[in-house]
């Protein structure tokens, strides 16, 4: 039987998001903690987008950045934070003074985030899931309802249950270590919530470290996470996911996570950084250069290589 | 040209409707037949989606099943059930969905389950399978029924295990697609555009006439203003039929 | 950081079914074509078990065999076919004619299988799918019901949408390739929802072509689909998935499949066959040996390696 | 013995309570401590999961997030999202969830939104994460609390994130577990036993008396009839924090 010969969907950075991202769309940036898909975040502020509605489980640094530079103006989130390392700085002044003008925020916990992906990938029209009884998140989301279970409780009483609404982004962004040139890719480490992220989505961008030979990739298929028929762009882009890190190719940037509280913290200085490293470089490849080669050998990680498995071969 | 087995018949008339179509969720037989002769001839860009999760195989021989393990051996993607069942299929990926069943009738429902009462049926069949999501939940359903008979093609099904989209609205439940819009058989091909339509004899295999097609059929079968003649089985598809899809004649029987 | 040394899981066959199959019991068999428990199954028909609940989206020849020897009072099933290659003889006597005795029979589609697994293993009151409507199904298993999504429908309208109840078996069966000693369980090829059963199930056994040293399974920890804590035995029993399949161990039985339509046709001739190869053999490992080196040879298939990936090592 | 550290007693006090416990789902830093410091004392058993999807890490450094990649490599398993909140969480697989917060209640409710108005607060927190999932499906909850102050342990929340099952079962909803059972501070301990039940005071910190934590806490604080006064860290349990969990002092501030 015959090989199939789907399209070749490689694009640049550039082509990716001036094509799928446009204006007041829904765009979603997946990745937890692992391959988060910084470059791809600092191409929309490059391209100047506006009035995106950001949809991203853990708001960290790329989304302060997004809001800086004035491109969102919803976020639709479950942790607003600079990870461990401090505060989110011009997240904090749009939340908490509105300036220099206020920011949409729809409030979930982790899970009601991911039951939103799973009712999104899944078309369905909600996810019900054990959370919220009690909290005051539904006084300030109405997007977080109940619904009667129509089967008995443990007790025998009707059982109440809270849903969530499905999640279907314009557009997902991901990063992931590889692809093939139609779109197959292939995650290892943490693989978080990114596979339904895409199935969510009505336009996908898959961004990686390296675009492989098929053969590699067909060498394991159970390590294809994004099968090519839900994938629109490939875009190579190693280190694309720095201050965050990709497992096996480079390590977490720790410091810039700290310093970010410090940059975020002064809007002069948070303009000064975009101007210097997003806004005053062409693409992502300058942004690497920049950064140096020494500065890249102290994030090397060495060789932890899995072992193979057969998946054997008619005789 | 040598004698067109039914099988090599039924596959080539099948991947002729496949034209510009680019994900089939199939089965093992005829519709593997059809989706790969498709693909050398007027699907290039088509993509086989199985219900065991394997996606983009490259098997070294011909798959004996939907699991076959050649067709993991090599694949691109192999998927979970859920992530199969939940995000490809009913998230709405599939274009065509590939279908058999014991009994259908004329809005394209389907009886996979029982001949006879559910409760003590005459004949216990294998039952869904995955066919009722791949009916919901595919843009559009192809059924190829290797007998065309009154038994079959029935007025009234012993048991609805698969609906259409048509009794599906009527509880109030909206599908995806359009539900079965070919059916493909020895005798001919019976077609249906959308919601609310009934099969109609659009094509009669040659030789075969259309009073033949609606004395086997067991409803009152419309027939289209202009029935055609099924253009036999060119010889450029019955070669590549014969020796680059299927040279072992595993199921060209 | 130290190690964690939890308990060594392993059991021989005839313990772990011992100890957590019990007469009554709701026992969860997975495996979709790939990697079917067939051992565990026969050592189930061994011990005569009786009164069990089999759950199994596709009901195929071990589940025939279980209902021949009388240990199955009540069958949930999507699939009950001997794949493509014809009937299962007993079930159908069973259910058409209730001869020797009436089978109980509850009947999903696949996806209402999945969808109770996923509820089962995650807790929900129920899951929801966009299957049934239109169907005779509800009208013969009143488990399917229907709910009205608090979140308007596309057209505006309240949308009703049919759901599964959750499936928590007793205990479920499955086979895998590979489990170090505490379980962590490393399954490729066809995956299907062995990980959601065992995570339904109130006890686990994984069966497994082999245990591995720990240092195997932590060369690749994403391909674990099932870790140490959902599991509560490891059987070591290779071949124990015959005739079905162990991608990159051994090929399917195809001629086993067609003989078995021939065989349980004839009520007195399956249960000479289940004398000879069940109930006439200690344990696997004779009904291994009884087929014979050459029949293996004929299943034996060739390398196919997947190429490794690189965790990475901090320097 | 050398001066003992904040970060030190916290965990020791912390690990104490893990006698006996199998499964914790903890963040990085004192929980993490806590934990291991448990392993090699009270609990050899124990197993950490983290919110990233890591089971049976053996990470080559401490990790510095719940996401380092020295936790992933050499992990027995790593899990996705919805398998490690919808199965192992929500499916009921943790024993112990530890949780910090800015504000806590009489009955073990949590703050990390806001504090101020949610709509316009005077400072905006990093909200939920895992938290609300943790406190509704973890069998009993720890809370470590690095200040002891009538700000921080509050009378009444500015917005309550997670909600224990007092305030769960009032709205109808069931939740797995009993909520938070442990909180430790500098102070002291108080402890709950179960539904319906407030935070009591149950051990002082050495030096420590009820009235300086009673005038700590934001409610009129009830007091267990008999209060211990902890054991202060062993030299056997300051070894293995000092020189075996966090030999470089990542977290031993």
């Amino acid at each position: 039987m015959a090989t199939t010969d789907r399209a070749d969907k490689t694009l640049s950075m550039r082509e990716a998001i001036a094509s799928f991202v446009h204006d007041g769309d829904t765009v979603c940036l997946e990745g937890f903690t692992h391959l988060i898909p910084t470059a791809a975040g600092h191409e929309i502020i490059r391209q100047g987008r506006r009035d995106l509605t950001v949809v991203r489980m853990t708001a960290d640094i790329v989304v302060d950045q997004m809001i800086a530079a004035g491109c969102v103006s919803r976020l639709v989130s479950s942790f607003v934070g600079n990870s461990s390392a401090g505060s989110l700085g011009e997240l904090r002044r749009r939340v908490e003074t509105g300036d220099p003008m206020p920011l949409a925020f729809e409030e979930y916990s982790h899970y009601g985030m991911i039951c939103r992906y799973l009712a999104g990938s899944q078309r369905l029209p909600f996810y019900p899931l054990r959370s919220y009884g009690g909290s005051d998140l539904p006084s300030v989301n109405s997007d977080l309802r109940k619904v009667t279970s129509p089967y008995p409780g443990p007790d025998g009483e009707p059982e109440q249950i809270y849903v969530v609404p499905p999640v279907n982004p314009d557009v997902t962004i991901i990063h992931a270590q590889r692809a093939d040139r139609r779109g197959n890719t292939q995650i290892w480490g943490l693989t978080g919530i990114q596979a339904e992220a895409v199935y969510a989505a009505d336009k996908a961008i898959v961004v990686v470290e390296e675009i492989v030979d098929d053969e590699v990739i067909r060498s394991d298929p159970n390590r294809t996470l994004v099968p090519a028929h839900a994938v629109d762009a490939v875009v190579a882009c190693p280190r694309g996911a720095h201050p965050s890190f990709a497992q096996g190719y480079y390590d977490r940037d720790n410091a810039f996570y700290r310093a970010w509280s410090q940059i975020s913290k002064d809007p002069q200085r948070l303009q000064e950084w975009l101007d210097e490293w997003v806004r005053g470089t062409a693409d992502h490849a300058e942004y690497v250069d920049r950064l140096g080669d020494e500065f890249w050998a102290g994030l090397a990680v060495g060789e932890a290589l899995s072992e193979p498995v057969n998946y054997g071969r008619r005789l | 040209m040598t004698t067109v087995t039914s099988s090599e018949l039924l596959s080539v008339v099948a991947s002729r409707e496949l034209v510009a179509r680019r994900t089939v969720f199939a089965g093992i037989g005829l519709p593997t037949l059809a989706t790969e002769l498709a693909h050398l001839t007027v699907a290039p860009d088509i993509e086989v989606v199985y219900e065991s999760g394997v996606c983009g195989a490259h098997p070294s021989h011909l798959p004996e099943t939907i699991a076959d393990a050649v067709l993991i051996t090599g694949a691109e993607a192999v998927l979970s059930m859920p992530a199969l069942f939940g995000c490809v299929l009913q998230g709405g990926h599939i274009d065509v969905g590939f279908l058999g069943a014991a009994q259908i009738d004329r809005h394209g429902n389907l009886n996979t389950s029982v001949i006879g009462d559910w409760d003590s049926p005459t004949v216990r069949l294998p039952g869904s399978g995955g066919g009722v999501e791949v009916m919901a939940n595919s843009r559009e359903v192809f059924v190829v029924m290797r007998r065309h008979t009154p038994r079959s093609f029935t007025g009234t099904l012993d048991f609805c295990t698969t609906p259409g989209p048509d009794r599906a609205l009527a509880e109030g439940i909206r599908p995806l697609g359009i539900g079965v819009t070919r059916v493909i058989t020895e005798l001919g091909i019976l077609a249906r555009a959308g919601i609310g339509e009934e099969l109609r004899l659009v094509a009669v295999q040659p030789g075969v006439t259309v009073g033949q097609v609606r004395a086997a059929t067991g409803w009152d079968l419309s027939v289209a203003d202009t029935v055609e003649t099924v253009p036999p089985p060119t010889a450029e598809e019955l070669r590549l039929l014969r020796e680059d899809v299927d040279p072992e004649r595993v199921y060209l029987r």
